[in-house]
Parts: C-alpha cells; structure tokens; sequence
C-alpha cells in the first residue's frame, strides 16, 4: 500500500500541512512510500470533459488483509488520522457554533480540506487520486476523525468525496475521464451525492424521483431530493433515481435545464447548507447513469457504514467533553462524577460508542474484502440510529441547563446525531 | 363513584379552547418565534386577555398560575373526590404545548413564579401581586440542580433586605413584571435559611446580564441577571420570614410539587403534537395503525409508534395522577416526580424518534417536528432533571436521608 | 352497586373469611348491601345442562362513572381487594416455591379461592353471579392483588373465571343456562379460555385451530392449543379457532371426542399447569359457537387488559421485596441502596409499574363505560410486555447472584413476568 | 496488515470444531441437564478428552482454562500483531455455549480456578495442578460483588496456611478436584492481603455445605463450602505470599481481566443461540430478514430482530477486542468490562425478547429458548456484575478511585 505521489505534492506544497504541524509525519510516509514505490497521476483537466481516455475504467485495488483480526491502522492511515483530526480540531471545532448559525461552512475550510485531498481518497491512482488500495476504512476513519471536529462541517467536507468516490467505484471510462481529474486538483468542485427525498419514512429503494429513457438515449428527470449538502454551490450531483423500476444513480451536472435549489435548513449538521433540489424534466446526457443496479445497493450501504463512522466522530467528541466536565462541575459539594448515575452514563456512552465504532470498521473491511456486507451495514445504522442519539441525548442531560445553551457544545451534538441514522446518501467510505 | 381515568367532563369546554388556542394562535407562530432574535411576540398579548376571560369563565387555570394554594376556593365539587384547578391546569398545558411549549413559557402572566406566589403568599401579597407576570429565578451558576446550594444572600437592613448574588435560567425573566428570587436569609442555617422574594423587574439593581441561546423553547426569554445590592422590602418575603430548620425549603419543595407535574404535562403536550403529527404523517403514506394486531406483524414503524405512545399514556395517566393527589390534598411527592421524570424522557424519546421516522421531513425545518424534538428536551432538564426526581422518588421509597442516597 | 347475596352466603360459611380475618370488612359491605338492597339468585345447577331456562341471555349491567376522574377503589372493591390479597400473602406466597417446581396449585387453595367467588364475578347476578354490576375494573383490582402473591397461582385461579366471565359476556340464554350455574356453586369445574397456538410470533386474529360447520349444525374442531392452564383437569373449555376465515370462540366440554391432552411446563406460570390440547376432528354441538365476531375481539383486548392486572401484581410484588432488601443488604460498608445505580432502579421500577397500573385501569374502565378500548388495550400490551419484563430482570439483577437462585422469590418472578405480554387469552376481566 | 476483524482464518478449524462438539454433544443434553435433580453429566467425560485432543493439537484451548499467563507460550505469530490464546479461547467459548453454557461450566478441566491457576502459578504449581479440574471461591454470603470484603482468613501455620470462612457460588464446586479458595493472610491490610489458595476438593475442612437450585445453568453444580480450620500447604499459595500494598488484590484483578471477555463470550454464545433460532422460526413462519429495507417498513419481529442483532454485533466485537488487546499485552481493562457489560444486558435481552416473539414455542420446554433466557441472566451478574463493570469503566474513565466513586 502506498500514498499516490501527486497528493503528497500537493501536500507538500500546501499552507496547512506546517499549520498543523504534520511535515514529520507526512515524510515519514513519504519515506516508506519511496521504498514501496510511486506511481504517476494522470494530468488533471477542467471542465468536465475528457481528456484522457481510457479503454476501461480504472478501479483502485482493495486493500486485503492477512486473515488477522486487527484493530491497527497502517502506517498511512494513521497519517491520515492525524492529518484529518489536527485539521479538525484546530479549524473546525473553534468555529463551529458560528458555522452551524449561519448555515455555511467557509470557503477557507473547504480549500484546506482539498489541499488535505479528501477527494482524492477514493479516486483510483491512474486518475491522479491519493492512495493506491481503494478503501472503504481508510475512508471511515478520516470521516470520523473530521467529525469530531464537527459532524456538520465534516458533511460539507466529504461531499464532493463521496461523489469522487462514487464515480470511482462505478463510474465508465468516460464518466471517470470526464470527472474524476476535478476532484484532484486545486479547485475541486462543490459536489453532492443526492439520495434523500422529502418523503416520510424514506425507503432509498422506493423512490419519488424517476428517470425515463429518452429516444436519444439520454434521460429526463423529475423529482425532489431532499438535505442535500452544498445543494446551492454544487456543480455535480449523483442523484438517486428510479429507473425502469430499480432504483439507480445518474450524474448530473448543475448546468443542466430544470433545475432549481431552495435552502433547506434542518435541526442539525448546518454548515452543510443543506437544500431542495427539484427536477423539472431534467434532460440527461447519454453517459448520465451511473453503474449498474446492485451498485446502487451497494451505495447505500457504504453511505450508512459512512454515516456510522461520523457517528463515531462526533460521540467521540461528546465522550471526550463529557470527562472533564463532570470531574470538574460540582453538586452538593462534589464533583457530579462522583455520582454513579452521572459516572455510569459516562460508562454506557463509552460502551456503545465503542459498539458503533468497531462495527463500521469491521462493515468497512468486510467492504475492502469484497465480502458481502449488507448485515453489517444493516447493525451499523441500527446502532447509529439508537445510541447515536442517546449519546447526543446524553450529553445535554450531563450538562443540565448549561447543556440547553449554545455556550456549550453539546447542544450543537445533540442537533447534529440525530441526522445519522436517518440520512441516506450523502457520504460514502 | 367509580375508577375512572378519563378527562373529567367539566373540564371539557376549558381543554377545548385551550386547543383551539393552541391550533390557531401559538402553532402558527411557532417557527417565526424559534429564531434566536425574535422581538418579544406580540400575539401573546391577546392571548392573555384571552386566558384571563377564560379563566373568569371556568373557574380553571389554563397556565402554570392557577395551581396552589388558592385552588380549592374554586372547587365546586360536593363529594369526596375533588376534580380540581391542578388537574384542569395540567390538562390544559397538555394542549397549550401541544400548540407550541416556548410561546406557553412566556406568555404574559402564566410564569412559573405566578405559582410560587399562589402557593405561598399571604392574601394581602396575593391581591398585590395579581394580575403581575412573575418570573421565577432559583438556578446559579455553580448550584445546577441542587437548589440547597443557593449562594444568593438576602441581609435584613431595617423595613428591608438587601440582596447580592448571581441567577441564571430564568424564564421569562426580561420580559415579566415580577422575578420571584431565590436566597438565603441565613446561610450558616443552610437550607433552612432559603426564602423566596417578589422583586419588581424594574428595580435597577436586578441588572439584565445576558439572554441564553438555546437548543430549543426559543420563544421564550432565559434571562440571567446580577443581584448587587438589590433592595427588597420586606413585605416582599413570600412565607414565613423566620428560619425554621427544614421549613423554609419545604416551601420550595411544596412549590415543586406542585410545578412538576405541570412540567411534565409540558413535555406531554409536545409529545403529543410530535405523535399527532407523525400519525398523520404514517396514514398518508400508506400505513395503517391496528391496534389489535401483534406489534411481530405491524410495519416497524407503526410498532415504533405504538411504542411510543405506551409511553406517552403512561406518562400521561401519572401526570393526572400527580394532579389528581394535589388537588385532593394526598401527598403527592413521588408522584408528582414520577410524572415529571417519566414524561420528561417519554417527551425527549418521543419527538427525536419521530424526527428519525420522517426522515428528511422531520429533520428539516420543513416540519415542526425537529423543533419538538429540541424545545421537549428541556423538559427533562428543568424544574429538577430527570436524575434529580429519581433521586426525590428512590429517597422517598425507600425512606432514605439526601446524606445517604446522595 | 351491590354485592350478591349468594356471594355473601357463601362468603359468610366460609373457613377462609375467619382465617383471613376478613368477617368485619365483610360485614360492613353486607350493612351497605342491604341498605341497598340485595337481588335474589337463581339456584345452580349441575352437570352442564340448562335448568333455569331464560328467555333471553342475562348481562351484568355495567358501571358507570361520574364523569370524574377517580382513582378510589369503592368499598365493595376495596374489600375483594382486602379479601384477594390477604388470600394471596397468606395462601399463594409461601408455597409458590414449591408449586412452581411441583407444576401444580394445591387443590385447597383452589378450593378457597372458590369460596372467595372468584368465579362469580362474571357472571350475572339474575344466574347467582357475585356483583350486581360487570366491572371490568373490579376484576383488575383483583387479578392483580392474586398475582401479587403468585402471578402462576393467580393464572391457576382465575382460569375458570375466565370462562365464566365470557359466557356471562357473550354467552347467549342457554349457554348461559347450562354452564354458569356451576361457576356460582360450592364445586366450580376447572376451565380455561385457551387462544395460543404453538406458532412463533403467534397472531389471535389469524389461527391456525379451525371449525367447520357440520350438516346437522354442530361444529368440527382441529388443531392444537398451548398452554392451557389446568389443562388436564379442565371439564370445560372456551377455544378460539378459526369458522368462515374469522377467528370465534367454542365452548368445548373435555368429554367430547378427540380431545388429547399433554403437559406443557413452561419458563413461568407453573403452578398453572399448563397443557396442549390437541383437537382432532372434535365434535361439537351445535350450541357451541360462544359470541359474535366482534365478541372474539373484545375477548383479546379484555385478556391484554387481563395480562397487565396480573403484570401489575407481581411487578408490585418485586418491587416490595426490592425495597427492604436493598436497604438491608450491604456491599462495601454500606447499605446498597445508598448506591445511585440500585435506588434509580428502585425508581424506575415503580415508575414503570405505576405506568402499567394506571393504563391497565383505563383500559379497564373505557371497557366498563362501553367506550372503545382498542387503543388501550394495545398500550397496555405494549408496556407489559416491555417493562414487566424489565421488572422481573430488574429484580433479579438487584440480588445478584442470590437473586439467581431459588432461595430468593426474584427468580420465580422473572420467570413469571415473560408470560406477560406474550400470553393470549387465558385470563379476562 | 490492515484493520481487519474478521475470525482469524488460523482459528476456523478450531471454531468449527468446537460448533460441532455444541451441536453434537451438548445441544443434545441441553434439556436433559436442566433439571434440579441431575447427576453429574456423564457426557463430559468423553468431551474432556476430546478438548483434550483439540488443545493439543490446535495450541490454542476452547475452554477457560487456556487464557493467561502462558498463552504467549502458545505464540506463532512473527509479527506486531498477535492472535493467540485469549481470542482463540474467547471464540470457542462462543460456540460452546451455543451449545449449552451450563455443560460449558462443568466442563472437566476447564473451571475458572483453571484461569487463575494459568494466570498467577509459577512453574513448579503448573506442573503440579497439570490436568486438574479447578473451580474458583471467591464469593462469601455477605459480600457479593465486593470481592474486596473478603473475611475468610489464612493464618500461617508453620508450613501451612490455616483457612476458615464461607464461599458460596462456586461454579463446579462438588465435581471439581481443586478449588482455589480466596482469603485474607492479614485483615489488617486490607485487600492487599487477599491471597489465592489452591485446596484439595478433598479436604475433609473444607465442607459441602449445599448445592444451589438455580434459574438457569443447571447442569452446572453451583456449591456452598464452609472452611473450618482448613490446612492447605504453603506451596499452594498462588502469587506472591507477601502482602504488599494493593498488590495482591491486583493478581486478583488480573485474572479478571483475562476471565471477564470469557464471560461475555459464554453470553455471546447464548445469545446466538437465541437468535439463530429466532431467525429460523422467523424464515419458516414466511418473514423475510432484508438487511437494506429500512426497520420502518420491516414486520415489527424482523425490525425486532435485527436491532437484536446489532446489539449482538456490538458486544461480539468489543469482546474480541478485549481478548485481542490481552494477546497483544495491551493494558484492557476497561475493553475487558465494556465487553462484559455489553454482552451480558445484551444476552439477558436478546434471549428474554427472542422468547417474547416466539411465543408459546420460546415460553413452553417444548423449544430451549426459555431455558436461555434463564442461563442468559447469569453471565450479566457473575464475574462482576452489570453494575461493578459500569463503575470499572467509569473510574478508569474518569480517572477515580473507589472511595470517589462508590
């Protein structure tokens, strides 16, 4: 396994690496890299054409493990675990009040994370991505250290990954050729994976939006997707949408006719900007669909496992409040800790979350293993859906009427866990 | 005379309109008063002229102020089992909140200090104080739940008190006339030493600190304020003045036992909008609730909402209870916290399940329903979190001292 | 409302008033009978056939309220309160250990639980039944003081109730006629109500036990019923099967044909001995068709109702045995109960059964008003079987590994309390 | 090398062969052993030698005995990351108490004394105590989870220790040949003076006081010992004899830690049991379990089922964490009770609630699901119990002692 060398430039070069202090480590990976060898990135275009052709797409080779049980990230990801926390404690945690009021992430954020290559992950090497072995952990676990800077920035982060990553998996040799050089280079576009619809008790296999085949071989398309993350910004969608009865993904670029996006704030992860987006007779190109039908299925699963390891993140960070603040804060003459319902609470946030964070990894490396994977997916969003919230929920009764108040941060946790477990789409490991 | 556990027939007529209040003057106001700078929401003003009429008309609370001492001057029953303001109050609330918990919080007249002065004021204060909006204000700083820890000191200085010290979480607190303060008169006698004051909100040494942002109930103002030197006459003492040990908290507590389970019907009336709603939600696509079958067959998500509404009756039928006791003068300590504990986490439990059922429409500001499902979490918080009234209830069960089950 | 005479003749020569010390509460319910006014019973009879032939079937008027909210027993209830429970603490309690293991309810207490008038309640005073009016509440009141004593001795007592109750229900005049006499006499037979079938995930509305309709009107009966309890001694039973696709009740008398009868010992409620009851090609006549087919249904909900009173009994009985137990019991120097974690279980135990306590009387009540009770029934159900359970855990987990063993009554009633909300039928109020 | 927390492919002919050993020999005998009034299970005996044989061959042990100190012995890995003994034993466990976890309990050879001995014994006690059965006497009548009030004492004697006290709950009791007994060597010192004595089960001192009959794992003696003036060779002392401060209790602890992911495996394998046959009852009954559909359209049982499953999943994965941290001699102690905690609630649920939806088939002796929910309960109160490992956690977490957090 080994870094591609066009990230490791562009981190080289880029302003937050020395901010967060991670020349050293980043140079000890590109050290092991140099001895495991680099591969060359194709060049990088603009503007949604092909440049490079292919004859087939290009597929990052999954990572596969030594028949081992292990809970040790490698070398390269603990980089990434290290890049992607420091960056989100020191540039998303101290903001993020402030983003979650005014619903936006700032433009600065999002270029950090670019020079940092979140969406370069899940492109294949040949394309100009980051790493050579597609995989699904390496993607949980920088979703959850990003989270636990902060669940809703974390989101607007990773959207346009998930849409890399999306055309990555799936994607024909056009459709990579055509977009994936975007998400490797200096300006990546502002990008969402579209599943979500205004539709109480959402089934992602039952959808509203449809797309029928035109005569030309293109597409129209009609429907209304719903919380979709920079829904206003973004110049490339992956939307869900029936076709011919199954459920499928099509790509779809903003430009198009028939489109209109109205903000759609919601309880939590704000500084997504999450919005409407309506199809009006959308007219989609031939090339627009994308993948084939079980890859479909296979999305939504490795978006729920994405939105366990956010949970992850973000229980983490409840988790690491919690501790000092009932050491610290006094009742009846003692610290609150000292009392075995605040103390056990302590005990059953760490136990779940520890349940929800090894069962992501293991739904992930099932993933990378080419293994099926769907119960996995299946207990990870369980487990989100229940004690992801009951941890939000938690954090505030910790807090009492502090906890009410956004002087704290619980309040912002408690808004934001309660979006994983019912959000589909969105992000993919 | 028979076991009977529905709403009394008398009290029809008032739950009604405090419906038909709550449909067509608080839930259409809801979402524009959720912003966290609304101006104070003048709809309420006529809404008070309202209450008052309604009140004068049936003889029954419809907020927090009708419960207490005075209730029983307007029982009208002739038998053994009073049906009384407690429980025509809490019935009402149940749908007030069901119209929206943050505009109830702060409408004019109805604050929870309006309670403490009708449970504990002498008749020449009570005629006073009427017709004032008082704000109630015990929470520190530093004291959270343990209201015995308050720090706030009241000093006797001739025909006065003086009083320094700090509150925060007090609702309604800039907008109301009144703040009824908590302190301590005597600190060296500990909890016995705390008493509670009527201070004018105009009195400039009660000054205005901050405004909280909250998570929800933002409607409402949570006002924090500075005591320096604050002068209070004292014919403002609500009480008895002099430090009895254990007396004076016992005012406190009879206060709470009468506020808790108005707090718990509170968090039964946001409940209920976030059922009603996701019942409506669930039958317009496509399922049916059938309450005969096993829930093994039902789709997940009408189990899910039986579920959720067993909770809500448990909860419900223990808050009637609680109010129900205070109304025929039972004690009604551990009910009243066993409806407050149970109804403040069934209140959470319920709106954030319902929230995830309906998905997109219930996380997004479309709905209401994510606004439920933060204004109801405070409900769990406030008036004595849910680990304060399982401490109350096991302390009482098991005839245990605050020293022993800390 | 008034007691029965009959009741009170039997009552007033009973050994068990005198040894329960209950002829002064007895007496002071007779001085309000009279100034009230007692009916007249009819004379019982023997043997299963109609003797006092009616024009009409007789049905206990119902109580209604005073439009108040209440929750005071009357004096009648409060003394078969008094009365069931004393029977209960004294009779049921110290030999549940032994008639758990022993799969049997000593016929004594049997015996007395019949002077009591157990199985008056039902029926109609016009046919010697026990109170002037049906009272879905008073039956509540006393399934759950029996089940405080023992929920598998209270199923063992109760069972013929059942039968009686639902033939003064729905039972027309002759079935009336022929059955309810016995239920008033000295020698009330051992009956029961049976409705599960041994099917996972069993549903009371979709049996698998059918009835055909025979030329000469009669009835054939085939399938299986699991525990019923005193299966094997029963001399009468009321069966649910399906007749037309809708589920209906028999009434089944043990002497007909191709009835067989096997053991059935469960987890819990073993003093019930509880049998299948096997039906193959059973011939019923053609009176035996028990109520309309919405009667089946009310049936059901009674039973849920039913399954909450005695859930309500047993849980009151863990959670005070919890109470002296926990403040005696000493870990590390201290009373356990000064511990957060026992004394909030303390808590949430009475919270939760006083939840299941009050939605069991509104049910019970809606019932005796004549209002629809559905809803009830169903929340009822649902809180049964949730927190009942977690009831009987709760206090098992409080005694730790004494709680585990037989010499402490906390194992008996985790065993006892899964029978709740999982049991159809078999009980009614 | 990757994350990866699959069953290592080494173990699976272990695995497979203990899943055999459960389905073939003790699933047959499940219901047979259940009752009060059994006689030692002759079975066993056959399966003794057949482990035996396992162990032997495969290095790695499938009962309690093998975890400890000399697991790394048992070492074939080369590189960083180790999976050895405790895991291997841990998923064995697993499917040995699918099997039947009360005959898991008797098995001949492998009592938890077994784990002390494996864990604290020097050379010369290993070989000694080589292919004997030991059962482990830890509890007393009046301490219960406080293993630390421990009053049987051990007054040295010359060569020999002189033990007198009580033990109850000693698992494999009658039918063991040793039993390692836990007394005081010096009160004064507190825990650090609680030391383990290996005692001959022959010891005509130590006295049989009586068998339990218990709610569930049946098959297994559960014994009362009175100890009176018991002589037990000074050789027999596990550990360091001396008493040094919060040392001894420490050996104490260790064995706990290694033993507690073993508990949490027999829950596991209990737990599956129950929903392996849920799942079959569910697929013949014509539910379909589809694992991508969202609950809210699932029937209510599948719903049911799957978010048992994951709470299944959950405890299964941190109870190999914990056994993969104590492989690789990673301190995991907190991993080690969260695995404890988790599996032992989760197992007593998921068992109590596969018997709900089963109906009168889970109720009735006719299947064994009612007899799991009675075994189940168990493994959530020995070996420390729900409430000792939530404070575990809590105090390593929170970084308090035992005196701060009680």
């Amino acid at each position: 396994m080994g870094l591609g060398l066009r990230w490791l430039n562009n981190l080289a070069s880029s302003s937050t690496i020395d901010k967060l202090k991670l020349r050293k480590p980043t140079e000890k990976v590109v050290y092991h890299g140099s001895k495991n060898g680099f591969k060359a990135a194709a060049a990088a275009g603009r503007q949604f054409s092909a440049k490079s052709k292919q004859d087939k797409p290009a597929r990052q080779p999954k990572a596969d493990g030594a028949g081992k049980f292990d809970l040790t990230p490698n070398d390269e990801q603990e980089m990434l675990i290290e890049a992607f926390g420091d960056f989100a404690q020191s540039e998303l945690l101290p903001i993020a009040t402030k983003s979650s009021n005014d619903c936006v992430t700032p433009p600065e954020v999002l270029k950090a994370s670019t020079e940092l290559g979140v969406t370069m992950i899940g492109v294949p090497e040949e394309l100009g991505g980051a790493v050579e072995q597609r995989s699904a952990v390496t993607s949980v676990l920088i979703s959850e250290a990003l989270a636990k800077g902060d669940l809703g920035m974390a989101v607007a982060v990773l959207a346009p990954a998930a849409v890399s990553t999306a055309i990555g998996l799936w994607g024909d040799a056009d459709q990579q050729a055509t977009y994936l050089p975007e998400f490797v280079g200096d300006d990546v576009p502002a990008a969402a994976l579209a599943v979500m619809e205004p539709k109480p008790m959402f089934d992602p296999f039952n959808l509203q939006t449809t797309a029928t085949k035109d005569a030309d071989g293109g597409y129209t398309l009609n429907g209304v997707k719903s919380l979709v993350p920079r829904g206003a910004e973004a110049e490339l969608f992956v939307i869900a949408a029936e076709l011919d009865g199954a459920p499928r993904m099509f790509i779809v670029e903003s430009k198009y006719e028939g489109i209109s996006v109205t903000p759609e704030p919601a309880m939590g992860i704000r500084p997504a900007a999450t919005a409407t987006l309506s199809f009006e007779g959308t007219k989609l190109p031939k090339g627009a669909l994308l993948g084939e039908a079980a890859d479909y299925t296979e999305m939504i699963r490795l978006s729920r496992i994405a939105w366990g390891a956010v949970t992850a993140g973000c229980g983490r960070a409840v988790q690491d409040y919690l501790i000092p603040y009932v050491n610290e804060r006094k009742a009846f003459g003692e610290p609150i800790s000292y009392r075995q319902a605040v103390a056990f609470t302590i005990s059953n946030v760490a136990i779940e979350l520890e349940g929800i964070r090894l069962t992501t990894y293991r739904a992930a490396a099932l993933a990378d293993a080419g293994k099926d994977f769907s119960r996995e997916a299946a207990l990870v969003r369980q487990l989100t859906a229940k004690y992801g919230m009951q941890i939000g929920s938690d954090g505030v009764q910790m807090l009492g009427g502090h906890g009410y108040t956004q002087e704290y941060p619980v309040e912002r946790w408690y808004r934001d866990l309660r979006a994983a477990g019912l959000m589909e789409g969105v992000l993919l490991v | 005379m028979a076991i009977n556990l529905e709403t009394p027939k008398k009290f029809k007529p008032l739950i009604g309109q405090a419906h038909m209040v709550a449909e067509e003057l608080l839930r259409p106001n809801s979402r524009k008063y959720d912003n966290f700078d609304h101006e104070y929401p003048v709809e309420l003003d006529m809404l008070r002229a309202l209450i008052d009429g309604m009140e004068e008309g049936a003889g029954q609370g419809a907020g927090a102020a009708g419960v207490g001492q005075a209730d029983t001057l307007k029982q009208d029953d002739t038998d053994d089992n009073k049906n009384g303001t407690n429980l025509s109050t809490m019935l009402s609330i149940i749908e007030m909140c069901w119209g929206d918990v943050g505009l109830l919080l702060t409408m004019p007249g109805q604050g929870l200090g309006n309670s403490a002065i009708a449970a504990v004021a002498n008749e020449e204060q009570l005629k006073r104080f009427k017709g004032k909006w008082a704000a109630m204000a015990i929470t520190e700083p530093e004291a959270g739940s343990d209201s015995a820890a308050i720090r706030t000191t009241a000093v006797k200085d001739g025909d006065n008190y003086i009083l320094n010290g700090e509150k925060i979480y007090v609702t309604s607190g800039e907008r109301a006339d009144l703040v009824v303060v908590w302190a301590n008169v005597d600190p060296s006698a500990g909890r016995a030493g705390i008493k509670s004051f009527v201070v004018e909100r105009s009195n400039p040494n009660m000054k205005l600190d901050r405004l909280e942002e909250k998570l929800g109930i933002r409607a409402s103002d949570t006002a924090a304020f500075i005591l320096q030197d604050c002068v209070v006459h004292k014919d403002n003492l609500l009480g008895d003045p002099e430090v009895v040990t254990d007396k004076g908290f016992g005012g406190v507590m009879q206060t709470f036992d009468n506020t808790r389970p108005l707090v718990a019907a509170m968090a039964l009336g946001v409940a209920r909008a976030a059922l009603d709603e996701l019942r409506t939600l669930l039958e317009e696509n496509g399922f049916e609730i059938n309450y005969d079958k096993p829930a093994a067959y039902q789709p997940g998500a009408v189990a899910e909402f039986i579920e959720l509404e067993a909770d809500w009756e448990a909860a419900k039928l223990l808050t009637m209870e609680a109010a129900w006791m205070a109304d025929n003068r039972k004690p009604n300590s551990v009910q009243a916290s066993m409806a407050k504990a149970k109804a403040g986490r069934s209140g959470t439990d319920i709106t954030l399940r319902a929230v995830k059922l309906a998905g997109s429409v219930g996380y997004s500001e479309n709905s209401l329903l994510e606004k439920w499902s933060r204004d109801s979490k405070i409900l769990d918080i406030f008036e004595g979190t849910q680990q304060i009234q399982l401490l109350i209830i096991a302390r009482q069960l098991l005839g245990l001292s605050s020293s022993q089950l800390k």
